[in-house]
């Protein structure tokens, strides 16, 4: 799949870029990924901070939240991820084509309309099942400051307090909510640009394997928001 | 993603592919960073003067507390009670005037304006990497300015927990005393922080990968390198400040409970993420200018700069350090004192960059041919005063002797020393350096100097005796310290620094003629009014729009002055081509790898 | 006027001073070799017709030397500090016959609960007393300082002790003042709208004048 | 640029065996947390090894990270030591 020969007609027309020996936009992208880094670490480290320097421990994994919707959700942003990437291998091969027939074969081959679109369902839909799982928490009773009074959750909490971490309810909903919903920003502004970059630049096949940038690049956002998912689900859900 | 600047090839002339554009495009929503670092500069200028009306009435309340204030009847009653500040309104002035000052004066200033205006013209490129993006870094700085601004116009007045917003005080609207003012205050830095990220990220990615043929790593001038540095120390920081400004307005506005001791938060984590930010900070404040300041001393003293790579080195060495000493903030925090220990040889280690830099700042004066236009003369002060305020920061250093004066005036003049002495004579020195290259005319010369010898002056009068008056014990951002006893005898040096405050201030208005008076009817500028190697100066004054026509090619380093090859005259710039110098190789537009 | 630390008034101060007066001296060296330099040179080295610039790009030997004499310097200085640094703040040090006081800082001012005569906290006749800090000469006193509501400082010029009180946390401070006498405590982080007179008064007494005062205290019912 | 030829190197890695692999450690992950009978510790040290390896995992092979060079790895891998040593920093504080 790898070309060998390569003219000057193919040099797409970027100015010469001595530096880091990868374009602006991609260059660009990366350091802004090293910044949403620390804006993660800001995030999640207070939420370790503030988990070790309780008196008595968080509610079980599972007594509150909704694991087995969240692990369905997980395996959405996984399969998204794969796809976007499917996505970037097929452009890079210059399958701009939604689905097409494989010679000899009764498979379907997936181009980069078909593969984009998947990435950006998987992702709305993890957009979705998020929104539906904090109605559903906040209808338990589970609200950013804590276990809301006279709720579902807070009667069992008196019932069971070691195993639904009565006494740190309000930090448990602070960080939840908090390190979850800024995720789930980062999902949102990466469905937008990618539904905007669909209409404007993958339906009317603007990219071509001389120049998929605008692809490559918002996958490497997408996979990073998958990558902080990834870490988020452990430690938030399971541990 | 591809904007219009990217497609082109290089060395394609924007000038010739566009038709005139409107006024609007050209000069308001503009992407040429050129454009973009004047509007930085006029809009960061205007919150210096609202930041140093601010400090005025600080002086006046501390020389006189009590006193009506002149001109005070103009403030709304909810601000001053016939005319003399209230307590409440003397914790908004001190809050504001930090935050105004640090964020929007001091850090677009350098950061804003001269990285955007200087970093294409000294490499050598079009343009930033990413035009549009930075148009959007200076609209949501000024958004971010303005919502902080708006603060002193709601109800309850601005925010009043000191700009560092230590929580609890700050999450919560009945301990503060303010409600909108403060979550105003969040807001504006969340956005200010996106801003600052956004214009990093360009920043960056310009200097990495748009370097003129020839521009070599260390053939960069020191303000860019500093200016790299900053970027990435601004790229990383900012966003942990961003954070734990939202987790401060969700703390105010939805109920949680970071900073909330009764359910478990924790107030010394905001004081950690906010000086794990605002150290860096620190430095994005300092770094800027002392490049400034190496390229203008270079070229005011006509010699190369001395030890130019330990120059970079010691940028970074203290961005690196910078890193693993916000502790010192939080000596007496209660912090583990473990931690302490750490935190005060980190800190003091950062003493060992800070005098490389100034001893290879003498270094470059030494056997020079020195010329004081102003930049020169500013820079100069630039080095001494900084020197003093880099001094002062041993003894906050040293963990017991920071004990009797943490927190004190001891603490306040050390800070101005370092951000007015440091960063705001480097202004002054960049400001009419740069002015022609922004303007295409000169600032006066007989002012300049004249604002200087003041500026100095005045200036040493105001901040030196705030370190005795801080030996003695007066803590800052108190109202009122005469009702102390221990604090009474130090009232005449208070009134004095009032004065002295004062008086500076007034001769900031010499500036602020000075700039506004050159725009309209300075001198025209000569295409190289310094004699300076800079690439920029390569380019008619003012720089054109898309800068050179053709990519430039760069065929030394920026500091030969008097070098024995350049004839007769004492320098020889970055872009003149003698008979032995060979064209650089440009890089081969897909260089190997992906 | 006043041109230097306050008055010492504990066991503190004495190497708090000393180390700020070395320091003093070691800064001022530094500064008047800068300073003297620099005008040295913008007085010798002006611009005059017909000279040249030495063209040079430096001198390592000379970079190695003023890079190594503070790294030197710093380094012993960080190592002296923190001598004292342990003695004044480590939990560690706190002298085993230190007399506890409680000390609560809330928006705006400071309660001082002392152990009344059976010299422990936490007992029934500890009395609590708003903006007065009695406390013994010569004898280790350790603060125990809360926080109600917001970040407040215990600071004490002439003791040379500063502490912020955080709520949420209990911190103790340890001092041994040396003079008997009247002095001030002020609040040294901004803590609201008050904190310019979040004041309270010191007494420094002698043992016999102190248990006077706490017999009165007792006798006066306050609370 | 990305022009299929300015890759040469590397050929194009199995990214549905990558998926195959995310999935079964997610499944892992949550077998681990629920069903097996470890202890607490082993628990939350499994749970975050298998989290950091299904992270490199997406950053090696989804995001390129194992094709590129180094100055560009440099980027992402700077501000993790800066993360470890805030969180570390505040987390002894609290414990001394």
């Amino acid at each position: 799949m790898q070309t060998t020969t390569m003219t000057d007609a193919m040099r797409p027309p970027v100015p010469a870029e001595p530096g880091a020996g990868v374009y602006s936009n991609k260059l660009g992208m990366w350091v802004f990924l090293a910044s949403d880094v620390m804006f993660f670490t800001a995030l999640i480290g207070s939420y370790i901070v503030l988990r070790f320097g309780m008196a008595t421990s968080w509610a079980r994994p599972g007594a509150v939240l909704n694991v087995p919707l969240t692990g369905l959700n997980t395996f959405l942003l996984i399969c998204s991820s794969v796809s976007m990437v499917k996505a970037y291998a097929a452009i890079a091969d210059g399958k701009k084509y939604f689905l097409r027939k494989v010679p000899g074969k009764t498979l379907q081959d997936g181009g980069l309309k078909f593969w984009m679109l998947i990435t950006i369902i998987c992702g709305a839909g993890f957009v979705g099942v998020q929104v539906f799982e904090y109605i559903k928490l906040v209808g338990h009773g589970f609200t950013p400051t804590g276990y809301r009074e006279g709720s579902v959750l807070a009667e069992h909490a008196l019932a069971d307090p070691v195993k639904y971490g009565a006494g740190v309810a309000g930090m448990y909903g602070s960080t939840f909510f908090t390190m979850t919903g800024f995720h789930g920003f980062h999902v949102t502004c990466g469905v937008i640009s990618m539904l905007y970059l669909y209409f404007t630049k993958v339906l009317p096949e603007k990219y071509s394997p001389q120049d998929y940038r605008g692809i490559e690049v918002i996958g490497l956002y997408w996979h990073f928001v998958d990558l902080v998912w990834i870490i988020l689900f452990t430690i938030v859900y399971l541990i | 993603m591809t904007s219009v600047a990217h497609a082109k090839p290089a060395g394609g002339a924007h000038d010739a592919h566009h038709a005139p554009m409107s006024f609007w495009r050209k000069y308001i929503f503009s992407t040429d960073h050129k454009i973009i670092g004047i509007q930085f500069l006029f809009v960061s200028l205007f919150f210096l003067l609202v930041g140093g009306l601010l400090a005025m009435q600080i002086r006046w309340q501390l020389g006189f507390p009590g006193k009506p204030m002149p001109g005070g009847g103009i403030l709304p009653e909810s601000m001053v009670s016939g005319g003399v500040i209230l307590p409440e309104y003397y914790i908004q002035l001190v809050t504001m005037h930090g935050t105004f000052m640090v964020f929007f004066a001091i850090m677009p200033l350098l950061v804003g304006v001269y990285a955007n205006f200087l970093i294409p013209l000294k490499i050598g490129t079009h343009d930033m990497a990413f035009p549009r993006i930075n148009m959007w870094s200076f609209w949501l700085a000024l958004l971010a300015g303005l919502i902080m601004l708006a603060g002193f116009f709601v109800p309850d007045g601005a925010a009043r927990c000191g700009w560092t917003m230590y929580a609890p005080c700050s999450a919560r609207p009945d301990l503060s005393g303010a409600t909108y003012s403060q979550q105003l205050w969040s807001i504006s830095i969340v956005v200010l922080g996106l801003s600052s990220v956004m214009g990093s990220v360009n920043y960056i990615t310009t200097i990495i990968n748009h370097r003129a043929p020839g521009m070599t790593w260390f053939r960069m001038p020191l303000s860019v390198w500093a200016l790299f540095i900053t970027a990435i120390l601004a790229v990383l920081a900012l966003p942990v400040l961003q954070g734990a400004a939202i987790m401060l307005l969700f703390d105010q506005t939805i109920g949680t409970h970071f900073f909330d001791p009764g359910a478990g938060g924790q107030p010394l984590l905001w004081q950690h993420l906010f000086w794990f930010f605002g150290h860096p900070e620190v430095y994005i404040l300092i770094l800027p200018a002392m490049g400034m300041v190496s390229d203008i001393i270079a070229n005011g003293s006509r010699k190369p700069i001395f030890g130019y790579h330990s120059m970079v080195f010691a940028i970074i060495g203290i961005a690196f350090l910078g890193w693993i000493v916000w502790g010192h903030h939080m000596f007496m925090s209660g912090m583990n004192p473990t931690l302490g220990s750490t935190f005060m040889v980190s800190t003091l280690l950062i003493a060992v960059p800070s005098a490389v830099k100034v001893f290879n700042w003498m270094g470059t004066m030494w056997r020079g041919n020195l010329r004081f236009h102003v930049p020169m003369l500013n820079a100069i002060g630039f080095v001494s005063m900084f020197t003093i305020g880099g001094l002062s920061g041993i003894f906050m250093a040293a963990t017991p002797v920071d004990i009797p004066i943490h927190d004190t005036q001891f603490i306040v003049a050390h800070l101005h020393y370092v951000l007015f002495g440091g960063s705001l004579f480097a202004l002054f020195a960049a400001i009419p350096y740069w002015y022609p290259k922004m303007f295409g005319r000169m600032m006066s010369e007989r002012i300049g100097k004249l604002h200087f010898f003041l500026t100095f002056i005045f200036y040493n009068m105001t901040f030196f005796p705030m370190h005795i008056i801080g030996m003695g014990g007066q803590m800052r951002r108190i109202y009122d310290p005469t009702i102390y006893d221990f604090l009474k005898p130090q009232q005449p040096i208070n009134e004095f620094i009032s004065y002295s405050a004062f008086a500076l201030f007034a001769v900031q208005i010499l500036f602020a003629f000075n700039f506004l008076w050159s725009l309209k009817f300075g001198k025209k500028a000569p295409q190289n009014p310094w004699e300076d190697n800079g690439m920029e100066w390569s380019l008619p004054n003012p720089a054109p729009h898309g800068n050179w026509d053709k990519t430039p090619n760069v065929y030394r380093g920026p500091y030969e002055f008097s070098a024995p090859e350049a004839g007769d005259k004492d320098y020889l710039p970055q872009y003149v081509k003698l008979p032995t110098d060979r064209d650089p190789i440009p890089a081969p537009l897909s260089a190997g790898g992906h | 006027m006043r041109w230097w630390l306050p008055d010492a008034g504990s066991t503190f101060a004495r190497p708090i001073d000393t180390l700020f007066l070395a320091i003093l001296i070691i800064t001022g060296i530094a500064l008047v070799v800068v300073e003297v330099g620099l005008v040295t040179f913008v007085i010798k080295y002006r611009a005059r017709p017909g000279r040249k610039a030495f063209y040079t790009h430096g001198s390592t030997r000379a970079e190695v030397i003023w890079t190594a004499i503070p790294a030197v310097t710093m380094v012993a200085l960080g190592l002296i500090s923190n001598h004292y640094w342990v003695i004044m703040k480590d939990k560690k040090s706190i002298p085993p016959n230190a007399y506890h006081l409680g000390v609560h800082a809330k928006q705006f001012e400071w309660q001082v609960t002392y152990p009344g005569a059976d010299e422990k906290l936490g007992t029934s006749d500890d009395f609590t007393v708003r903006n007065q800090l009695h406390v013994i000469v010569d004898q280790p006193t350790a603060v125990e300082l809360t926080a109600e509501d917001v970040i407040h400082s215990f600071f004490v010029p002439e003791w040379r002790v500063k502490q912020d009180a955080v709520p949420g946390m209990h911190i103790t401070a340890w001092f041994q003042a040396t003079k008997t006498g009247e002095y001030e405590i002020g609040c040294a982080e901004l803590c609201g709208m008050g904190h310019y007179k979040m004041r309270a008064r010191v007494f420094v007494h002698t043992p016999d004048e102190y248990k006077a005062w706490v017999a009165q205290q007792a006798a006066g019912g306050s609370e | 640029m990305t022009t299929p030829s300015t890759q040469p190197t590397h050929v194009r890695p199995n990214y549905m065996l990558i998926w195959l692999y995310l999935f079964v450690m997610t499944i892992a992950e949550v077998l681990l947390a629920f069903e097996l009978p470890v202890s607490q510790n082993l628990k939350l040290i499994l749970l975050l090894i298998l989290a950091i390896w299904k992270a490199m995992l997406v950053a090696m092979f989804f995001m390129h990270l194992k094709f590129e060079r180094w100055r560009l790895r440099l980027i992402f891998i700077v501000p993790l030591p800066l993360a470890i040593i805030l969180v570390t920093t505040v987390i002894m504080e609290k414990v001394f």
